[in-house]
């Protein structure tokens, strides 16, 4: 099997490096790539969508139809995830046991079904025995999901003149929770933002991208001309896509956070969304 | 009708997945009622677009308004309007007839099993429409994507069988994409008329020809061509039967109308047979994949198991017949994609009937079933008629026309391979309708005691057998029909340089 | 031997990304640990995704894909010349691409979840022992 | 002038980077491994980061000050969120039971 393998992938390779000879050179300012459909992209993106980030133009204007699909593919992927893992119902093998930490003494107690619940602020609802009291990452990360928060926000709204946009500032997002389901636990994370939420937010993001395009159908032009929303927005055609775009990677930011999240919520606690890490 | 008429097949099925989640997961009854009124929507305006295509020809559609190829364009012709109704139709009736069966089987996660189904849709009806060979890799993974988890959520070996597939399917699909980043190298578009423009001048390029046969490998893959075909099988064969009933008819074939796009609009046939002259080899291959999938196919023993294989020996012939390079063959090629999707939905559909009744799909459980299920079994003898291709269901009208293009083109390897298939269905048929008919009902399955009284029929619901019956009438009806559809339709959709 | 130098020096992108696509596809084949061949997966999208990205550089002082004071004063008079920018349509294309292969290992992951509950265990030999021992040996 | 002060830096930096690098292969078990994991990478990055501040802040405008400021605060959030990672794992480890590495224990080994 090693040898069929290691021949294969040898094969493959001789094949494409052969096919190398006839390519443009690394960093070909003429090479075909360089020369036919991308120079209107620079020349022209700033003076059409007003959005100096030519990437961002592109990615949600000029080719918005690809993205629209990018972003459903997250969407399917999380949505998979779940249907695929997601185990409804009580774990047949610990029936509802709890677990409670008695926070002064550090003590663990353990709540057999049917038990009564410590109600005091001096009890602490914990996922399994060997979960530590662990102040310093509590503390560190109740100190820094603000502001991983605050910069997943501004890599969303800042996305026409710098890198970023929906994508990369919905995964700092969705981290931001991520972390916090890790440093505290995933019951907490769930109260936070529970399956609901995330699986509604994500299918909510993607409707947002989906509904901006249906929309410009509604107002009679073609599907994502977000120039056809200049009326909607009170500004003229450029400043529309302008806004357009801004209004798709809101939606894309939204619907990855939560796909991420979602992601995070199957595969840590194999479906079962009681203990994950 | 209205100038965008070529968006909504794509449209309309994704926001109403989107809203199968946002408002089905308040209400679990929500789910069907939208996926039907979307898969509906989409098939009335693939109907539109088939009248629209009929009657004007190419129709062009330019995403957020920008002109290819800066922007991404839908170009709908004779060939992608015909085999969106059909995946369209297909859709429509597997999603009627497993209502069911998705009930039963996914009881607790209907909600996701809708939406990833109607992205599925969503995915392949991109792909048919899409002019652009980049967009095409992305509406390829979302309909890989859901597939994978449809099948992955099944009996027994089903999510190994998931993994494998994903496995494979990401080489197919990334090989693709990475012909299409030779393409975009040689030519710097990836606009699919733009590219059969701008290639003409590079054909002698040893780049071009490699972008050619990376992207053929891995579409080959993707639609479960002989060497490369092993996720099939086993995904096939151990879906849930709701699953399988919805995803076998239509992804191989959109996969064989991906390969036709690729070759006569995107290579160009000249290109494709006369420059590369490798038809006669992917013929050879194609006879290969026909012998070996028939041959799998006699060495089961499970019905699922036997379909699925002989899933693999149709994908030979579409390719075959395809790359025979001439006009008799390449209508039998399409022809046959539309056939084939209707004759695999038959037969699905028919075993998806059969197990509501019996325990399990090994041959033996069929015992005496033509009593029990009298009009699933008459479904399957319809569906196996036509994979055999008995006259007049339409199989028997596909294969006339490989034949004789196999003929035409002189290749007469091929013609034995069709002639051996065919040999092969009988067989195989026939033994299942032999134990179906003759042995009696097995005592050791028949715990519902009135299984072996006279009274014993006890057929599938009628939800699912309603569908069936309409799609084993419209084999036959296909076939009545298939002279007109080849002269409407099918002939306009092969370029006239084709003879 | 200097022409082989130039060809080398010139398109040693390419040959960073047929390498990587290599051992990908080694991984896949060779290795009998399922993640492992997730991980071999995850490069090969990976390899083709540096293929794409290296397609994108443009010599002789190109800039990244920004319009250089763009901020503020609405649209630039003076336009941007498509030799000063680098080429922004593969970055475009890989952000996709990037998002598909996150989206597909999400999906794989899952469904080896999946695998090792159901068989407790990775290993593709051990697994076919397990299903052996189950059915008996039928497929 | 600033350029060579910046390059010095960076340098000084990359030399603490091979360090942990070197470290993390060379330490003879999980806990001697994070050791120079967690602050050697700390320090080089600390350097790193000042030279190139230093680097940005060429012509003493506000921008760029503002740039340099905007790289300190990397350093600044690298400070606090390094040891917490280095501190958890190194208590996933002792949860995980994994033994601390000994003179005495390695002498039973081999």
């Amino acid at each position: 099997m090693k040898l069929v393998a290691l021949a294969s992938a040898l094969l493959c390779g001789t094949i494409l490096l052969f096919g190398t000879a006839e390519f443009p050179d690394f960093g070909d300012p003429d090479s075909p790539a360089a020369s036919h459909v991308s120079p209107r992209y620079i020349e022209e993106a700033m003076a059409e969508t007003s959005a100096p980030n030519i990437v961002t133009a592109v990615l949600a204007d000029y080719r918005g139809f690809d993205t629209l699909f990018e972003t459903a593919v997250v969407f399917s992927a999380a949505m998979a995830c779940f249907f695929l893992l997601r185990i409804f119902g009580e774990d047949e093998r610990r029936p509802s046991e709890k677990l409670y930490r008695h926070l002064p003494t550090g003590i663990t107690l353990r709540i057999d079904p049917g038990g009564k619940v410590p109600d005091s602020p001096e009890f602490e609802r914990i996922d399994g025995i060997w979960i530590p009291h662990d102040v310093i990452v509590k503390t560190t990360t109740r100190l820094i999901i603000p502001f991983i928060q605050l910069f997943g926000l501004y890599v969303i709204a800042h996305g026409h003149h710098s890198p970023g946009g929906g994508f990369q500032g919905g995964v700092i997002l969705g981290a931001s929770v991520i972390l916090y389901a890790i440093s505290q636990n995933l019951r907490q994370a769930l109260g936070r933002m529970g399956e609901a939420v995330s699986a509604v937010f994500c299918a909510a993001g993607v409707f947002i991208y989906a509904g901006a395009g249906a929309l410009c159908l509604l107002m009679g032009a073609n599907f994502l001309d977000y120039s056809g929303l200049a009326p909607l927005f009170g500004v003229d055609a450029i400043q529309a896509r302008s806004l357009g775009i801004l209004v798709v990677e809101i939606g894309v930011g939204l619907a990855v956070m939560s796909a991420m999240v979602w992601i995070y919520y199957n595969l840590a606690s194999m479906g079962r969304h009681q203990e994950g890490l | 009708m209205s100038p965008h008429l070529p968006a909504l097949p794509v449209v309309v099925p994704l926001l109403s997945a989107l809203l199968i989640t946002i408002l089905g997961w308040s209400n679990r009854r929500l789910p069907f009622p939208i996926a039907l009124v979307a898969l509906t929507a989409g098939l009335l305006s693939a109907l539109g677009l088939m009248k629209d295509v009929l009657a004007r020809g190419v129709i062009g559609y330019n995403m957020g308004g920008w002109d290819p190829p800066w922007g991404i364009a839908y170009r709908v012709d004779h060939l992608n309007a015909l085999v969106l109704v059909v995946v369209m139709a297909a859709a429509l009736i597997g999603l009627i007839a497993t209502r069911d069966r998705v009930k039963a089987e996914f009881e607790d996660r209907i909600v996701p099993f809708y939406t990833l189904f109607v992205l599925f849709v969503t995915g392949l009806s991109g792909i048919l429409l899409t002019g652009d060979a980049f967009n095409l890799y992305v509406l390829l993974e979302i309909a890989s994507l859901t597939g994978y988890a449809l099948i992955g959520l099944g009996e027994g070996r089903a999510p190994l069988a998931g993994l494998n597939y994903i496995l494979m399917g990401t080489i197919g699909a990334s090989f693709y994409l990475l012909g299409v980043g030779y393409l975009y190298l040689m030519t710097g578009t990836l606009n699919m008329v733009d590219l059969a423009a701008r290639l003409p001048g590079l054909y002698d390029s040893h780049v071009v020809a490699l972008a050619f046969f990376i992207c053929l490998t891995g579409l080959f893959v993707k639609m479960a061509f002989f060497p490369v075909h092993v996720w099939l099988p086993n995904a096939y064969s151990n879906a849930s039967s709701a699953a399988g009933i919805l995803i076998a008819p239509l992804t191989t074939k959109v996969m064989i109308y991906v390969m036709i796009r690729i070759t006569l609009t995107v290579f160009t046939p000249d290109y494709a047979f006369d420059v590369l002259d490798i038809g006669d080899a992917v013929v050879w291959l194609s006879v290969i994949a026909i012998v070996m999938g028939s041959v799998f196919a006699l060495a089961q023993n499970r019905l699922k198991r036997i379909l699925s294989y002989i899933v693999v020996a149709e994908v030979g012939y579409m390719v075959g017949g395809f790359w025979l390079g001439n006009r008799a063959g390449i209508t039998g090629s399409i022809l046959h994609i539309v056939n084939d999707a209707a004759m695999t939905l038959c037969v699905f559909l028919a075993a998806g009937a059969l197990l509501t009744r019996v325990p399990g799909d090994r041959l033996i459980h069929l015992q005496g079933l033509f009593r029990k299920m009298p009009v699933s079994m008459a479904a399957l003898v319809v569906g196996g008629l036509s994979i055999i291709g008995a006259p007049p269901t339409c199989g028997f009208f596909s294969k006339w026309y490989l034949i004789s293009g196999g003929i035409d083109a002189g290749h007469y390897g091929f013609v034995a391979a069709l002639l051996f298939s065919s040999l092969v269905n009988v067989a195989l048929f026939f033994r299942v309708f032999e134990i179906a008919y003759y042995e009696p009902f097995g005592a050791d399955h028949g715990h519902d005691p009135r299984a072996h009284g006279a009274s014993g029929r006890e057929d599938a619901p009628a939800a699912m057998l309603a569908p069936l019956v309409v799609v084993a009438v419209l084999l036959v009806a296909l076939g009545l029909y298939s002279g007109d559809l080849v002269s409407a339709i099918i002939q306009h959709a092969i370029p006239a340089r084709i003879i | 031997m200097s022409e082989f130098i130039d060809f080398f020096v010139g398109k040693y992108n390419y040959w960073a990304f047929i390498l990587l696509m290599m051992i990908g596809l080694y991984a896949m084949i060779a290795k009998k640990n399922l993640a492992k061949k997730i991980i071999g997966m995850n490069i090969f999208q990976t390899a083709i995704i540096l293929f794409y990205i290296s397609t994108a550089a443009k010599g002789g002082g190109a800039s990244i894909p920004i319009i250089a004071h763009g901020h503020g004063h609405g649209l630039s008079e003076h336009g941007a010349r498509a030799a000063d920018y680098i080429n922004p349509l593969p970055h475009v294309l890989m952000l996709t691409a990037i998002v598909v292969s996150v989206a597909t290992l999400g999906v794989a992951l899952t469904l080896a979840v999946k695998v090792y509950h159901q068989y407790g265990t990775l290993e593709e030999d051990e697994i076919a022992d397990r299903i052996r021992a189950q059915t008996g040996g039928e497929p | 002038m600033i350029n060579l002060i910046a390059a010095m830096f960076i340098l000084l930096g990359l030399v603490f980077f091979t360090g942990g690098a070197v470290g993390i292969i060379r330490m003879p078990d999980f806990y001697s491994r994070l050791h120079p994991a967690g602050k050697l990478d700390t320090m080089g990055l600390l350097m790193s980061m000042i030279g190139i501040a230093l680097y940005s802040v060429q012509g003493f405008s506000l921008g760029e000050v503002l740039t340099g400021l905007k790289i300190i605060l990397i350093v600044v959030f690298v400070f606090i969120t390094s040891p917490t990672a280095t501190h958890a794992i190194v208590d996933a480890g002792v949860r995980a039971g994994l033994e601390p590495w000994t003179q005495q224990r390695r002498g039973e080994e081999s």
